[in-house]
């Protein structure tokens, strides 16, 4: 006789034993070990939440802290390899396998453990695709997560930060695992339920809060001259342009430096209301000048930013807040909203190379992808159209049949041509390729491929990718806007000269731009305290970024 | 098309060391003393290889401010942190010994300085005690040594020391007065004495808000050029005398100061005993408020300097 | 520190009258710029001083692009360089040209 | 020299020099007329309290009016690093130390630093910094940094700075370097009594403030001296 719920089963036993350390779902700090390794068995998949801005590290370290003996060779699925002990655990044998999506501060040593054999990587994933494999064949058997407040009965508050729970525990809860929450404080009632409590099945006060890092603040004193240049090219040759009003931006200066550009630059240039009203983005500090001038309509964000709850709670017309008043974040949704809702993606990256590919990776980090590439990504199930989108599909296919074409994303790369110690954003070959030949990579890490980049902005100029009708035209006009880089002084001067007169290159001069007017005094806010002021007072900044 | 700025709405914070003269004093009127083409560069930083600045990162030179003669001189807190090094400081000390001779209406200094340049660390700490000196004696011959501080570098080290000098001192909420930074506390004694990460801390702990209501400066001014200028042109003519009865004054200012507040661990304990009714809202405060705010702490404004 | 001078020669002078101005400050990623009017008019001369050596070819390269296009003539530009990129080298180039046109 | 030794040669016939928390105050005889001394020993960081007490000495000598000569007796670490110093104002009770002495030396009273130990950073220009003339006795070392911090601030190997430091007197801790900046006018002989040595001193006090002369003299500051001309030339007009 077939057993059909051999899974339930074997989910009731794990529960059986984890409730020997509980007083009903609750457990206490000091019992997480036991509680671990009450539930977990050899060989699990196990997903341990690491989020941008939100982390089971109390679970971690009650991980981490298990006996190999007993907890070996688990298959971790996760999107986020964070923190340290997200690798200890490969360290001491309690993990083997890996498959995630970003390891931005753990790059360097992730990348020394693949190439000692300690990790036996499954794949570096997008956000989406690992969520994807969740509900195919990367289903935890196990997963850990974080809240900020549960009440006895499982309900969890998620606090602004909700991100990749509900994903995670949708599909661990209902295909026979357990869900293990950790949690700020565990309260009589939570202020909103974002995970029901019969899908919690043991909750954890945390000996601490979770660490949140203000990961998408950029101070607006540190912006460059430079910056504002490439800033107000992509204003006036990308966004006014296409009449871009969908839109996900990327973290970098260059982007933060346009958002301080849109109440001023943009607003003399007649385009509120036409650009940048529809966002899929975190709620970046910078974004809050357009937001008080009525620029932003709408903002659906993948996590929160440190300091702007109360800001949030005060601008519910803009973001999704929950009845109590708090952020509603949710990665997988906003992912999905970036991928085909929106008409543009930009954002920066750190190499280029002559067919436009580009990579976050440097020499011996692997740091994984995160989402950029599926916000920065022409998706090809899309089919809805837009002016922006059929705009742009417009310019890349002059021949055929008009009803039999589509339109294209706008995927912008927005870079200066060199980075921190003079290192070249543009090269001949990406350092990835040279990575994942030493890691055993079957895939480059490669960020963004080329034919899914449309335009390049630098401070010499743009790159319309759309436009060019050859792999050697791509190759001159992005060497044409390389500036002084080997790469861009290698460029074939005549063939640039041409590519301009066809508009394939735009320098600042012909966008009508002069390049020394580019000045700090055009930002909306040049430091935090100004970001503060517009806000009324309700954006409260981390303390490191405070100079009053 | 260009977004045009009045030259004093700019911010002090953000200028160069010669944005701030050229907006401080009266339109045109400054002549620079050994400017940049005289090329009078640090003969230390190539060993080190350092670049060096054509002026050693001081502006120094004779202007009209509201119509009267002053001297400035003005660091640039971005070449080496503002710091004193030969020439740098020598530049400072010339300048004060001629305000003597040529008895202008003032002598202005813009501070924004880390202390000592390191690499030329003997010359900028005996610059410092020279400065220290010809301050005193261009005050004694009735002359007013106005301090002006709002850059990035702050007012730190030596610079504290100059500025605890002088006879006025005007500050923006930017400002910075102190002797030891915060990095170089928190690398001797540890972060449980002073977190330097700790950004609200540490202006609590020596910004401006705190040393205009302590009394360790005489002016509060927005961050702008106009702001300053109006305060340096205000704090010409409120300058004290540099005699015994000062001096007995100043003492018993301090004594009283570290009387009443030497066992507070925080700034904001210090506010309250002062009589700041929300203390905890004293960062936060817009300059107009803060303005309110001072003006009924009685232990802000004194002759004693 | 690493010492580099191109001579150029223009085809018109510089305009304006101005004999001298500075601009930018050295620091890390930014540079200082002097420009005294004291060449003859058909003369450019730049002297760079830079604590990042190995980048000769592409200070060549901006400083003849600005002189190309810049024209000035009769200019002895002098530069203290604390690291900028050629993106801020231009830059502030341009900055200096126009100072001296006033 | 310890500070009784000093005091000692000093003050053959005695005086009331004593030491309270690292801090001097007191006075012996010389040539009869009275030799005010104040200072720092024992290493002591300056702290407010300190930098307060000193100054009310000093300006107890001054209100007697009778233009005696202040010792200004040296062996200190530098200012007293806290958050709490910071929090009170020490940048101005350090100014203040400094500016009591700078007064008395303007209406009369001699002023001599004498630096027989350490002293560093705000604590030295606070006191013996801000004397008249400043001597030394063989020993003394006296820094704004040591080569170590150094060498981590600057980011250079400090074997480096060791080798620049023989021929750089301009960045290089302890006395030599310090002599040849200009700012220790004179180190005295240990072997013979101070109290002829002071005496000189209070008999050839500079009329101006010559250091920058003596650091062009003596290779320490090679160009200060002539810029501080240059300038004040210019001012001149």
């Amino acid at each position: 006789m077939t057993d059909w719920r051999s899974e339930k089963t074997a989910r009731d036993a794990r529960i059986a034993a984890g409730r020997a350390h509980a007083q009903g779902k609750v457990v206490r700090a000091e019992a997480v070990v036991d509680l671990l390794e009450a539930v977990l068995k050899p060989g699990d998949r196990v997903c341990l939440e690491g989020d941008n801005q939100k982390q089971a590290d109390c679970l971690a370290r009650g991980l981490a802290a298990c006996d190999p003996a007993k907890i070996h060779d688990l298959h971790m699925v996760q999107s986020g390899i964070v923190l340290p002990e997200h690798l200890d655990v490969f360290e001491t044998g309690i993990a083997k396998q890996l498959d995630y999506s970003y390891s931005g501060p753990q790059g360097s040593r992730i990348a020394k453990m693949l190439y000692g054999g300690q990790i036996e990587l499954g794949a570096v994933h997008t956000y989406l695709e690992l969520f994807a494999r969740y509900f195919v064949d990367l289903t935890p058997n196990v997963a850990l997560i974080a809240g900020v407040s549960a009440d006895r009965e499982g309900n969890l508050y998620t606090g602004p930060n909700t991100e990749d729970t509900p994903t995670v525990v949708e599909a661990t809860a209902f295909k026979n695992g357990v869900v293990i929450a950790q949690v700020n404080e565990i309260v009589d009632k939570v202020p909103r339920v974002d995970i029901p409590g019969d899908r919690i099945d043991f909750v954890i006060e945390a000996d601490k809060p979770f660490y949140v890092e203000p990961l998408f603040t950029r101070d607006p004193a540190a912006m460059t001259e430079t910056q504002i240049l490439i800033a107000m090219m992509a204003i006036k040759g990308i966004y006014a342009e296409y009449g871009v009003r969908r839109l996900n931006h990327g973290i970098g200066f260059g982007t933060a430096a346009i958002e301080l550009l849109l109440p001023t630059y943009a607003e003399k240039l007649g385009l509120k209301g036409k650009i940048a009203t529809h966002w899929a983005l975190n709620p970046h500090p910078t974004l809050i000048p357009a937001i008080e001038s009525g620029w932003v309509k709408q903002v659906h964000c993948f996590g929160s930013e440190v300091g702007m709850d109360r800001y949030i709670r005060e601008r519910s017309d803009v973001f999704f807040t929950g009845a109590d008043g708090s952020l509603r974040s949710n990665r997988a949704f906003c992912q999905t909203a970036g991928l085909y809702a929106c008409d543009m993606f930009i954002g920066a990256t750190l190499q280029i190379d002559l067919a436009g590919h580009s990579s976050t990776v440097t020499q011996n980090r692997v740091a994984g992808f995160g989402g950029a590439p599926n916000m920065g990504s022409d998706p090809h199930g899309r089919r809805h159209p837009s002016e922006t989108w059929m705009k742009a599909g417009h310019e890349a296919e002059v021949v055929g049949d008009p009803a039999l074409m589509r339109g294209r994303k706008l995927v912008v790369q927005l870079v200066e041509t060199f980075g921190d110690k003079l290192v070249p954003t543009f090269v001949e070959k990406l350092d990835a390729l040279e990575l994942a030949k030493k890691t055993g990579l079957e895939l480059a890490p490669v960020m963004i491929y080329g034919d899914d980049v449309t335009h390049i902005v630098t401070e010499e100029g743009i790159a319309n990718l759309l436009l060019c009708r050859n792999a050697d035209e791509r190759e001159q006009a992005i060497r044409g806007v390389a500036g002084y880089t080997e790469v861009g002084r290698g460029r074939d001067r005549a063939m640039v000269q041409r590519l301009r007169e066809r508009g394939v290159i735009r320098r600042p001069e012909d966008l009508g731009i002069e390049p020394l007017d580019a000045d700090r005094s055009l930002l909306a806010a040049k430091s935090i305290k100004d970001l503060v002021h517009w806000s009324g007072g309700l954006y409260e900044p981390p303390a490191r970024f405070r100079n009053w | 098309m260009r977004i045009v700025t009045d030259p004093g709405s700019q911010s002090w914070y953000e200028a160069s060391a010669r944005q701030r003269v050229a907006g401080l004093v009266d339109e045109g009127s400054f002549a620079e003393f050994l400017g940049p083409a005289e090329r009078a560069m640090s003969p230390h930083l190539p060993l080190f290889d350092l670049p060096r600045a054509f002026d050693d990162g001081i502006v120094v030179g004779r202007a009209q401010l509201d119509g009267r003669p002053v001297l400035v001189a003005s660091q640039e807190g971005r070449f080496m942190g503002g710091a004193f090094g030969e020439i740098h400081g020598a530049k400072l000390v010339g300048l004060l010994r001629a305000a003597i001779e040529t008895k202008p209406a003032a002598v202005l200094i813009l501070f924004d300085t880390g202390g000592v340049r390191l690499q030329e660390a003997n010359a900028g700490e005996t610059a410092i005690a020279e400065t220290m000196r010809a301050i005193a004696d261009a005050r004694a011959a009735g002359i007013p040594v106005i301090g002006l501080i709002g850059g990035r570098a702050g007012c730190y080290g030596g610079g504290g020391l100059i500025a605890g000098t002088c006879s006025r001192l005007a500050v923006s909420e930017s400002g910075r007065i102190s002797v030891s930074g915060p990095e170089v506390i928190e690398t001797n004694k540890g972060a449980e004495e002073f977190d330097s990460r700790d950004r609200a801390l540490v202006w609590r702990t020596m910004g401006g808000k705190h040393r205009r209501l302590t009394g360790g400066a005489d002016a509060y001014c927005a961050d702008t050029v106009a702001a300053f200028r109006e305060a340096a042109i205000r704090l010409i003519g409120a300058a004290p005398a540099f005699d015994l009865a000062m001096l007995e004054a100043e003492q018993s200012r301090l004594e009283a100061r570290v009387k009443r507040f030497g066992d507070c661990r925080d700034a904001t304990e210090i506010w309250a005993r002062l009589g700041v009714n929300d203390p905890d809202a004293v960062p936060a405060m817009t300059d107009a408020a803060f303005a309110e705010t001072v003006a009924n702490v009685t232990e802000a404004s004194h002759d004693a300097r | 520190m690493e010492t580099l001078h191109f001579r150029h020669s223009t085809k018109k002078p510089a305009a304006g009258s101005k004999p001298m101005a500075v601009i930018g400050v050295v620091a890390s990623g930014n540079l200082e710029i002097l420009l005294e009017r004291v060449l003859p008019p058909d003369a450019c001369e730049v002297a760079i001083e830079t604590p990042i050596g190995g980048f000769g070819d592409v200070w060549e390269a901006v400083v003849a692009d600005f002189v190309a296009r810049a024209q000035p003539g009769g200019l002895r530009i002098s530069i203290n360089d604390g690291g900028a990129r050629p993106d801020t080298v231009s830059l502030r180039l341009a900055q200096g040209a126009r100072l001296m046109e006033a | 020299m310890t500070l009784a030794d000093i005091l000692a040669s000093l003050f053959p016939h005695g005086h009331s020099v004593t030491v309270a928390e690292g801090l001097v105050t007191g006075q012996g005889s010389l040539d009869g007329k009275p030799l005010h001394v104040v200072g720092i020993d024992g290493d002591t960081p300056l702290g407010v309290e300190g930098a307060l007490a000193l100054s009310a000495a000093v300006l107890d000598v001054v209100r007697a009016g009778d233009r005696s000569p202040i010792l200004v007796a040296i062996d200190s670490d530098s200012q007293r690093m806290s958050r709490r110093d910071e929090l009170l104002g020490l940048n101005e009770c350090l100014a203040h130390l400094a500016k009591s002495l700078l007064l008395a030396d303007r209406l009369g009273h001699p002023t001599i630093g004498l630096i027989y130990g350490h002293s560093a950073a705000g604590a030295f220009i606070a006191t013996a910094l801000a004397t008249r003339v400043l001597a030394a006795l063989p020993g003394a070392n006296p820094s704004v940094m040591d080569l170590p911090s150094v060498a981590r601030v600057t980011k250079l190997p400090l074997e480096k700075l060791q080798e620049m430091a023989k021929s750089t007197p301009v960045f290089a801790p302890g006395l030599d370097n310090m002599v040849a900046a200009g700012a220790v006018h004179v180190v005295l002989d240990a072997e013979k009594p101070l109290d002829g040595q002071i005496r000189a001193l209070i008999a050839e006090m500079p009329k101006s403030d010559v250091r920058d002369r003596l650091g062009q003299e003596r290779g320490g500051r090679p160009v200060a001296r002539d810029i501080a001309e240059r300038v004040a030339r210019q001012a001149r007009g």
